[in-house]
């Protein structure tokens, strides 16, 4: 066993341990860049230097790959040491000044701005791409080229290069995003659209879907993934520090026996490609409100930076379109969508905070602002002159000398206006998640012509289904905004927890029941019980030896409706209340 | 089709095969006894019973009915020779959970119809060759067009008749019913442990056999197997009194086959229609 | 060629030398020419074929003449050697190998105008080491330079070759070996200076059978050819001695890593390796000793980084020349992960001498800590350059002066530099240090692999500094940071200082950086290269504040800060600066003062440079 | 009984007879043709419907002594919720004048007259039994199925009927007066026969192959309750009712109560012991829980029980259940077997 | 009280008797709506209450034949609308076919109704049991039908 001392703390590392991972499992924090646990130290980027003050030659020697000897007396964080990670911060800011990660390490080191000379590089020279495609994943297609400052990351020759794979390891290891193995791998790779961001931007096929995502873990999209495609990289199973990667993992039914289930699938947007008079899908600058709010947002596509698409200026003129398929009664959605009059308002002054010069003009049908405080914020814009509102519907879209000419009605000011715009946002109407249909189906809940799913009584059970311990919360129900999801959120969990927390459940009375004598077990009840309450029962005998399967009612489940009862033919099943003989008799009495 | 011909050698061989080698309990297939029209119902235990199988064309009872007996059952699994008519029916009792096909070894044979003379319902059979069996013996028979109106002629010639017609003509047919419910014994799809006719509380049909109770008799039956009828017509054929009660499943079938696309025993995994619904189905006649 | 048969023990090889010695007369007359790259670049080889057919011509086809290795004095090449009175003709050309021939040769008379003459005492030197240049020399390295034909192994073996490896090998064990080297106080002459024979104890004693040593070759700091001297002029001295290694440390392989720019160097030793293992002395069962060795010879591509150890390894390898965090150090974890000991030619060529001539002889040369003799290239301002190898502790002084002849133009000396680009300079009031690995380690310079460059007062020490970190930018092979990054910002600072657009602070950012450089490099490049700053800012920092303050160059040397004038007082109207002029921007009459139009001047200071008289002036 | 017992009757006698008891008011029942080739005996308005091209009449005599379903009492509730119960009044006394059943139908009378005069004189089948003459038709050509002889009968067995007819191709007939309802009828008939040539041989009897030994056969079933052999004997029986109710002799019945609101009926239906529910207890018990304990019961009650206590085998040899079996069980067969063990 | 002759309503007007079926949630409510908005309707109509037209089997319409009623009427939720999802959806299907049963079986199909009348229509249920009453008036009383019991003396014997 070696035995140093790091920080004073006595420290056992095993062999071939390095001063990096002893620091580590004390939990000293040692700053690094070019390392990186799944590939073998290359101590470039000298950021994790630590100072040996006994035990070897005294100096600084990087953490990352220097070995963990006998006797070695280190400081991690000696002001020797801070300030070589200093220097070494200010050297790499001065080659990268938009990289992220250095500017991060740099606050927290404090480095001066020294008058050194600045260069434009996203490429720290860290050469974790490098590494990582030669020994972790194999082909080597990418080498360092040149020497000193002229060092750069390469192919071979700077060809198009044969051997990658396209895999992106380089991209997934580079902390800088700083490579793109699209421009030099010889297979055309297609970039993956980030979902999240409305394929604003593109993403890798092992992903985070979206910030302050829960889990906030990496998905493997299969489809995408070189490994499932080819069987060959492996590469993030390779540099994943905790050995979390796992190919052979497979999609598994997991099976939970529940006492409520709350739907939640919310909204999505409607396509308003349909409406070709927008433009659309054919000019880059018309966009939707959910791609704007995507491009404003600091960890969207542009981190904040708001772009023309076609051009990437500043978009001086802004034009904000409301009703996009929504109060449409003949070719959209009769329904009003309900936020987008208060999403637009704030998207006007996002604007003018990203444009302070810039004009924003709002066409809209009628503002509907009920809400706590709602009025106020769009009266707001109004008269603080964020956005110009113009009362009247937009007829069509059209480019002209680079500019979007927007031409509708202002049925105020009168007469047809025409705003030579450069940017075109779009509110569509909020229409539920895709596949909500066959969700309901399952769940055996009901939905209305829109697919927005059904409540079980419009005022009296607004959260409730027609399926007892199914709840409903958000959008999924009708278009609602924040608080109103979170209020309906809220009312569904009561109902839910009051569901599962009592030692009992209350139910109607009439329910089906079943004649086990007679039941035949063809499970045509199954087939037509909306609710799945219809159980398969094993009957066993005396031996434990299944003898039959009959069917079962789920007393909790099963809602009285007696298809199950009309369905069987041998007259096993049937309502309490409103049992055969009751109705026969109910036909007697009511024959007289 | 001769007792003595290729598809009884080769039913006899896989008949002995399956019991010798303890593939099945027994077999149940037709035998000949004497010279009678009727081909009998064996059971074979054993290799040498299987000596006593025959296919003709006398062979005209749909076996499929001794499948969820549980004298059957007890033998363990079954083999059951199926004509290509008898096997729609071995289908529904499988999508009904009666059978597990994994307990049934289904004998198929290629039949180009049965009875002397040959049955109406051979005529318009496109199922001559038993499809999804585990063995199918006999010489392969051509498949003839089959015209689907012949299909339902029975009861398109009823139909035809004006409801006043339609009332004698039934009145005076369920007048000689005589409840004896060979119709339902012998179907392979009443199944049922108990059937509704027997249930008393509340005692849904009249069990007398006066015009009131027989038509409930039959409008139970017949709607009981609405949808699931294959049409072997085996309730015809034993009936007693001669009911064309073969004419009345026609109109069912027919009904859910043009209303619902569906024909009833084609394959063990459909859903049958009064267990689905779309919301497409037709309004007409709603008010 | 003459059939070579495989030396099986000892014994053969004293039967083939006494043999050789045989048939040699030590009285007849042969002509050495030196064809070592500097001499070659004075047409050593136009004179050798001249000789030839002069010789064969006039009868004299029994007259051998030799093409040998460097003779180190440069300077005054081509070199030629006539034997066996050892007659020393430096500057010959081929319009002289007629008198040579008939002078010397035929009649033994000395050819007066090719014998090298003093310029102070205008003293003739008759014979090679009466020159002073050669006086204060002592060669053990190049004990075979000049003396031997490089491509011919018999030379070798005649001069006493290999007679060290036969010895090693049947007459010591690999245990003995290394203690005559540590006993020696063989260092490192590759720059460091690490003990020989401790390194080869340590690589010995790692556990495996399967070992290397490299000898490496790549020798890149501008001004120095000495290493290249050696392969070219004696390759067997280097194999004998890796050979002797190899047994000593139990390996095998051994590889010559040599820089491609060495194409003579690459030739004779790919000769000399063909020769020794024809004759056994590479391959299997070396002398019947049962060990056996053999050498590849590896071209580099010529990067300075691939000099330091594991970034050879990589190149040796075919990857790129990068070094790599040590420990583990090579000896350890070397080429393919198994204990590797590299040494520098020179080391290796001094190998044979220590195990001939014993340890205890080796040992008495030098000072206390630094055994043997340094080969110096020694360049600059200084009159004989060249080659010198001189007893460890001879004084920089007697380098500069008594070998180098002193400054030439009469300037002022102002410093040396020494060590290569990563060493450091020391200034006029240093020029009394004994030179040994730690003095000139103290005084912020460093032994290297023997560069010193002499700089008078004309030289401008942030023009030098520079000058080297600008060949060290580009030499880096950019791996780690504070090299890539840290060097790249100081030449970029230099750079605005030598421009004049140095400000405050920069002096101590330099500082900063080169401590920083210094400190956190992954390799000795990195660690070493702020030295050419760190050591001009330690003795020359009033140059650096003269740029920054007060925009000058006092040395006349940064353009940007330097106008030049004539003094016409000075000025002789001799028309020189006017002829060398390249952007004819000097006028003026014979006689009369000459002017320098600043308008068109592009400040290249030829005319500073070249005036006898001191009369153009920079401002 | 007068002497003279054979009557002679030429071509077009039963027309003649037929329309004169119609003609009287008498209910005729003869046999009549259905559109599917069925013959059934029916009440006739005129002789016209009458077919003789038989070999059986479909259904058996039973059913117009015993019919399949009769009511037997009404009940109302009444406003004070006393019940009112009325018993149906007997059958309607005309005279009935059966033709064209076989000599196995009537033979089989006498075991339904066994029956419902046993223990409890059944008084609806006992007045239907009274105001019936039965005029048998003596089989002319029995078929394969037929075996009413090794169970005791003939094809010209007179057991049963008032009169037999022997009738002949050219449409005339031999009439054997067998009983004084017979007489009484022949005398009523008057012209239509006169007393036939003492001379007059009766045809030759046809013959039955069919044959067994009731004797042997019970000697078996007395030890065999339990044996292995019914369940080979009942497996392909489906459990259908169409030979017991098409059997002359079965006479068992199930009593029902059906009605609306406050008013119903309670009728006696037949039943059959094939049936899976015949035997069902309330309590879910069946004491004959399978096929095999069924058809025992009904081989046993024909051959062993009914001998038992009636002295007579409760099968007639009609061979209907054969005909009827839509699984081709064959009753001879099964009894051939008993004899072979 | 005598149930088989034709109900008096004191002018010894003969009135079909109906039957009819009507689902808890839509048509029964819709009823429930209809006599709170005061529509009127004919008398004759007799109703039971199911809690879906889905739990309506098809031999109830039956039954009620054979109990005297001269028109049966079963009413769902409209299509879609069905409390229980599908109810009415599989009354459709098995309706339907039962309907199309009893005409073949020459059983008048006019004496057997289906409507989907939701809770909203009280005035549509008003104006169908107007009809429906109209039309049973017409086709006067189901005497073909065999009932249960038979004026006096049993029907069959």
């Amino acid at each position: 066993m070696i035995k140093l001392t790091i920080n004073g703390n006595e420290a056992e590392a095993a062999e071939g341990q390095t001063i990096l991972d002893v620091a580590r499992e004390l939990s000293i924090e040692i700053p690094t860049l070019c390392h990186h646990k799944a590939i073998p130290p290359t101590g470039a980027c000298r950021i994790c230097v630590v100072e040996i003050t006994a035990g070897a030659r005294p100096g600084l020697v990087p953490a990352c790959a220097y070995p963990a000897q006998d006797g070695l007396e280190i400081q991690t964080d000696s002001e020797r040491v801070r300030e070589s990670r200093r220097m070494t911060l200010q050297l790499l800011e001065a080659r990268c000044p938009e990289a992220k990660v250095i500017q991060e390490m740099a606050a927290e080191y404090g480095a001066l701005d020294l008058p050194l000379e600045r260069k434009d590089e996203k490429c720290i020279m860290c050469g974790l791409c490098v590494r990582v495609c030669k020994e972790i994943i194999g082909p080597a297609a990418t080498c360092f080229a040149g020497r000193g400052p002229e060092r750069e990351i390469s192919t071979p020759y700077k060809l198009l290069s044969e051997v990658c794979i396209g895999c992106g390891a380089c991209a997934f290891v580079c902390p800088t995003e700083a490579i793109d193995p699209a421009e030099f791998c010889s297979i055309a790779l297609e970039k993956i659209p980030n979902e999240f961001n409305c394929g604003l931007d593109s993403r890798t096929p092992v992903y985070i879907p979206f910030p302050q995502a829960v889990p906030n873990k990496p998905v493997i999209d299969r489809e995408n993934c070189i490994h499932f495609r080819t069987g060959g990289c492996g590469a993030c199973k390779t540099v994943c520090p905790a050995d979390a990667i796992d190919y052979d993992m497979e999609d598994k039914v997991v099976e939970e026996e529940v006492g409520a289930i709350v739907v939640a699938t919310g909204y999505q947007l409607m396509d308003p490609a349909v409406y070709e008079e927008y433009g659309y899908g054919k000019y880059p600058d018309v966009v939707t409100s959910m791609e704007f709010e995507r491009m404003v947002s600091a960890s969207g596509p542009t981190g904040g930076g708001l772009h023309r698409p076609s051009n990437g200026e500043l978009p001086k003129t802004i034009v904000f379109l409301q009703c996009i398929g929504s109060r449409q009664e003949t070719d959209g959605k009769p329904y009003c969508s309900k936020i987008c009059c208060m999403y637009t308002a704030k998207h006007t002054i996002l604007y003018k905070h990203k444009v302070h010069d810039g004009q924003a003009f709002v066409f809209y049908m009628d503002v509907r602002s009920g809400g706590k405080n709602y009025e106020d914020f769009v009266r707001r814009v109004v008269k603080e002159k964020v956005a110009t509102y113009l009362r009247g519907r937009v007829s069509k879209v059209f480019p002209r000398g680079g500019k979007l000419m927007v031409r509708g009605a202002d049925t105020l000011g009168g007469g047809q206006v025409e705003i030579a715009a450069d940017m075109v946002v779009l509110a569509p109407a909020v229409v539920p998640s895709s596949g909500v249909q066959e969700l309901a189906q399952k769940l055996r809940i009901g939905y209305d012509q829109h697919d927005f799913l059904l409540e079980a009584h419009p005022k009296l059970r607004p959260v409730e289904t027609n399926t007892a311990g199914v709840f409903l919360a958000g959008a999924c129900h009708s278009p609602m905004d924040i608080p109103e999801s979170v209020a309906q959120a809220s009312a569904a969990a009561s109902k839910a927890l009051g569901l599962v927390t009592h030692e009992r459940l209350t139910r109607e009375p009439t329910i089906a029941v079943v004649d086990e004598l007679t039941c035949n077990g063809c499970f045509e009840c199954e087939n037509v019980c909306a609710y799945k309450a219809i159980e398969r029962k094993e009957i066993l005998d005396k031996d434990g030896v299944v003898t039959a399967v009959l069917a079962h009612v789920n007393e909790g489940l099963c809602q009285g409706c007696g298809a199950c009862g009309v369905t069987c033919r041998s007259k096993s099943l049937e309502v309490e209340g409103f049992r055969d003989l009751q109705l026969f008799s109910a036909i007697s009495a009511i024959s007289r | 089709m001769k007792a003595d011909g290729p598809a009884t050698d080769a039913l006899r061989k896989e008949a002995a095969d399956l019991l010798s080698r303890g593939d099945v309990g027994v077999v149940i297939g037709y035998g000949r006894q004497d010279d009678a029209d009727l081909a009998a119902p064996v059971f074979a235990r054993n290799a040498e019973d299987a000596d006593r199988l025959v296919f003709d064309d006398h062979c005209l009872g749909n076996l499929a009915v001794y499948l969820p007996r549980s004298e059957i059952r007890a033998m363990g699994r079954a083999g059951v020779v199926v004509k290509g008519c008898d096997l729609m029916a071995v289908n529904v009792l499988l999508r009904e959970n009666v059978i597990k096909r994994e307990d049934v070894v289904l004998i198929g044979t290629h039949c180009a119809g049965v009875g002397e003379p040959q049955l109406e319902k051979c005529s318009t059979c496109d199922v001559h060759s038993p499809e999804g069996c585990d063995v199918v013996v006999g010489e392969p028979v051509d498949q003839p067009k089959v015209d689907e109106e012949q299909r339902y002629k029975a009861a398109a010639e009823i139909d035809a008749m004006s409801v006043e017609e339609r009332w004698d003509f039934w009145r005076s047919q369920f007048d000689k019913c005589i409840r004896c419910y060979a119709c339902r014994q012998v179907c392979p799809l009443c199944y049922c442990k108990r059937c509704i006719v027997e249930k008393n509380i509340p005692q849904w049909v009249a069990t007398s056999a006066h015009l009131r109770g027989s038509i409930a008799w039959n409008v139970v039956r017949a709607f009981h197997l609405t949808g699931r009828c294959v049409g072997c017509g085996e309730c015809e054929r034993v009936c007693p009194v001669g009911i064309p009660l073969g004419a009345i499943n026609q109109k069912m079938s027919r009904h859910v086959g043009d209303s619902y696309g569906f024909h009833s025993g084609l394959s063990a995994d459909q859903e049958a229609p009064f267990t689905v619904w779309s919301p497409d189905d037709s309004d007409e006649g709603i008010l | 060629m003459r059939e070579r048969m495989r030396l099986a023990a000892t014994r053969d090889l004293e039967l083939l030398r006494s043999t050789l010695v045989a048939g040699r007369e030590p009285t007849r007359p042969s002509i050495s020419i030196c064809a070592g790259t500097g001499c070659r670049a004075h047409g050593a080889m136009d004179l050798f074929d001249e000789f030839r057919r002069q010789l064969d011509a006039g009868g004299l086809d029994d007259v051998e003449v030799r093409a040998t290795g460097c003779h180190g004095f440069c300077e005054r090449g081509p070199l030629v050697v006539i034997f066996p009175k050892k007659i020393f003709y430096h500057g010959v050309k081929p319009k002289d190998v007629e008198s040579v021939i008939e002078k010397t040769i035929r009649n033994g008379e000395i050819v007066e105008s090719l014998l090298y003459k003093d310029p102070v005492t205008k003293e003739k030197s008759l014979l090679e080491h009466e020159v002073p240049f050669y006086a204060k020399q002592q060669r053990i390295v190049f004990r075979n330079n000049g003396k031997i034909d490089p491509t011919c192994i018999e030379d070798y073996i005649v001069a006493d070759g290999y007679v060290a490896l036969a010895r090693a090998l049947t007459g010591m064990n690999p245990e003995e070996v290394i203690d005559a080297v540590k006993q020696a106080g063989l260092r490192g002459r590759g720059g460091g200076g690490f003990p020989t024979g401790r390194k080869w104890e340590i690589c010995r004693a790692q556990p495996g059978d399967e070992k290397y040593i490299i000898c490496n070759g790549d020798e890149g700091d501008p001004g120095a050819f000495m290493d290249r001297s050696i392969m070219e002029g004696d390759p067997h001295s280097v194999l004998e001695g890796m050979t002797i290694g190899a047994f000593a440390i139990g390996a095998h392989k051994g590889y010559v890593y040599v820089r491609s720019e060495y194409p003579l160097a690459l030739a004779n030793l790919t000769e000399a390796l063909e020769q020794s293992r024809s004759y056994g002395l590479l391959g299997r069962d070396i002398f019947g000793s049962g060990f056996a060795f053999d050498v590849e010879l590896i071209r580099g591509a010529g990067a300075f980084v691939c000099g330091e150890e594991t970034g050879m390894i990589a190149s040796i390898l075919g990857d790129i020349g990068s070094p790599r965090q040590r420990p583990p150090y090579p000896a350890e974890s070397g080429l393919r992960g198994k204990p590797t000991n590299i040494n520098n030619v020179e080391t290796w060529a001094n190998v044979p001498v220590i195990i001939e001539r014993g340890p205890d002889w080796f040992a008495g040369i030098g000072t206390e800590k630094s055994k043997g003799t340094k080969v110096f290239s020694l360049v600059g301002k200084v009159k004989n350059t060249g080659l010198v190898e001189v007893p460890m502790g001879t004084t920089l002084r007697e380098i500069v002066y008594d070998i180098g002849g002193g400054i030439p133009k009469e300037r002022e000396f102002k410093a040396v530099q020494t060590g290569g680009p990563s060493g450091g300079c020391i200034p006029e009031s240093l020029v009394d240090l004994p030179v040994d690995f730690e003095k000139l380690t103290e005084a912020g310079g460093m032994m290297g692999s023997g560069g010193l460059i002499v700089m008078d007062e004309r030289t401008c020490m942030v023009d030098v500094a520079k000058y080297f970190l600008n060949f060290l930018v580009d030499e880096s092979c950019g791996k780690c940071t504070p090299c890539r990054e840290g060097l790249f910002q100081m030449y970029s600072i230099l750079s605005r200082i030598s421009q004049g657009r140095g400000q405050a602070g920069d002096i101590e950012l330099l500082e900063q950086l080169g401590t920083y450089v210094r400190d956190t490099s992954l390799c000795q490049l990195g660690g070493t290269a702020a030295n050419p700053v760190l050591s001009t800012l330690r003795y020359f920092r009033d140059e650096y504040l003269a740029h920054i303050e007060k925009k000058e160059c006092p040395a006349g040397v940064c353009k940007e800060l330097v106008t030049f004038r004539v003094e016409a007082d000075a000025c002789t109207g001799c028309g020189l600066c006017k002829r060398v002029c390249p952007s004819e921007s000097i006028a003026g009459e014979k006689k009369e003062p000459h002017t320098i139009d600043m308008a068109t001047c592009v400040k290249c200071g030829v005319c500073y440079e070249e005036c006898r008289f001191n009369a153009v002036i920079a401002e | 009984m007068s002497e003279q017992n054979l009557f002679e009757a030429p071509a077009g006698w039963l027309k003649s007879a037929v329309d004169a008891l119609l003609s009287d008011g008498v209910e005729v029942v003869a046999p009549v043709g259905a559109e599917d080739g069925t013959v059934d005996l029916a009440p006739v308005s005129s002789s016209g419907a009458i077919t003789l091209e038989y070999l059986n009449v479909n259904q058996p005599l039973k059913r117009l002594f015993f019919p399949q379903t009769e009511v037997l009492i009404e009940f109302e509730r009444q406003d004070d919720g006393d019940i009112d119960v009325k018993s149906q009044s007997a059958p309607p006394e005309e005279e009935m004048v059966v033709f064209g059943c076989r000599p196995c139908d009537t033979a089989a009378l006498d075991v339904l007259d066994k029956v419902f005069a046993w223990d409890y004189d059944d008084l609806r089948y006992r007045e239907r039994r009274e105001r019936a003459t039965i005029v048998a038709f003596a089989c002319t050509g029995p078929d394969p199925q037929c075996f009413c002889v090794p169970v005791g009968g003939s094809p010209h067995g007179s057991q049963g009927s008032d009169v037999l007819v022997f009738t002949r191709d050219d449409g005339s007939a031999l009439l054997e007066v067998n009983t004084p309802k017979g007489e009484k009828l022949m005398e009523r008939l008057g012209a239509v026969a006169r007393p036939a040539q003492p001379d007059s041989g009766l045809p030759d009897v046809p013959d039955i192959h069919t044959g067994f030994d009731p004797e042997k056969i019970k000697l078996w079933l007395d030890d065999n309750f339990e044996n292995e052999f019914w369940a080979g004997a009942s497996l392909m029986c489906v459990g259908c009712g169409s030979c017991t109710y098409l059997c002359p002799t079965c006479h068992c019945f199930d009593i029902v109560d059906e009605g609306i609101w406050n008013r119903g009926e309670r009728r006696r239906n037949w039943d059959s012991c094939s049936f899976g529910q015949f035997t069902a207890h309330a309590s879910g018990h069946n004491p004959r829980p399978d096929q095999a304990a069924r058809y025992r019961q009904r081989v046993m009650h024909k051959f062993k029980y009914f001998p038992e206590r009636f002295g007579l085998v409760a099968c007639v040899g009609c061979g209907r259940c054969l005909r009827a079996c839509g699984v081709g069980q064959n009753l001879v067969s099964v009894l051939h077997d008993i004899e072979k063990t | 009280m005598s149930e088989e002759k034709p109900k008096k309503d004191g002018q010894d007007k003969w009135e079909p008797r109906i039957i009819a079926f009507l689902c808890n949630w839509c048509s029964y409510a819709g009823a429930d709506l209809a006599g709170m908005s005061r529509f009127g309707y004919p008398a004759p109509i007799r109703v039971i209450k199911v809690p879906c037209s889905g739990r309506v089997d098809p031999l109830f319409v039956l039954r009620s034949f054979e109990q005297g009623a001269d028109m049966v009427l079963v009413s769902g939720c409209h299509p879609g609308d069905c409390h229980y999802t599908s109810g009415n959806y599989h009354a459709r299907r098995k309706l339907l076919a039962f309907r199309e049963l009893l005409t073949f079986l020459g059983i008048d199909p006019r004496r057997f109704k289906i409507s989907w009348v939701s809770a909203a229509e009280g005035g549509k249920w008003s104006s169908l049991v107007a009809e429906v009453t109209e039309e049973a008036r017409a086709l006067g009383p189901y005497k073909e039908f065999p009932r249960s019991v038979s004026e006096g003396v049993s029907d069959e014997g």
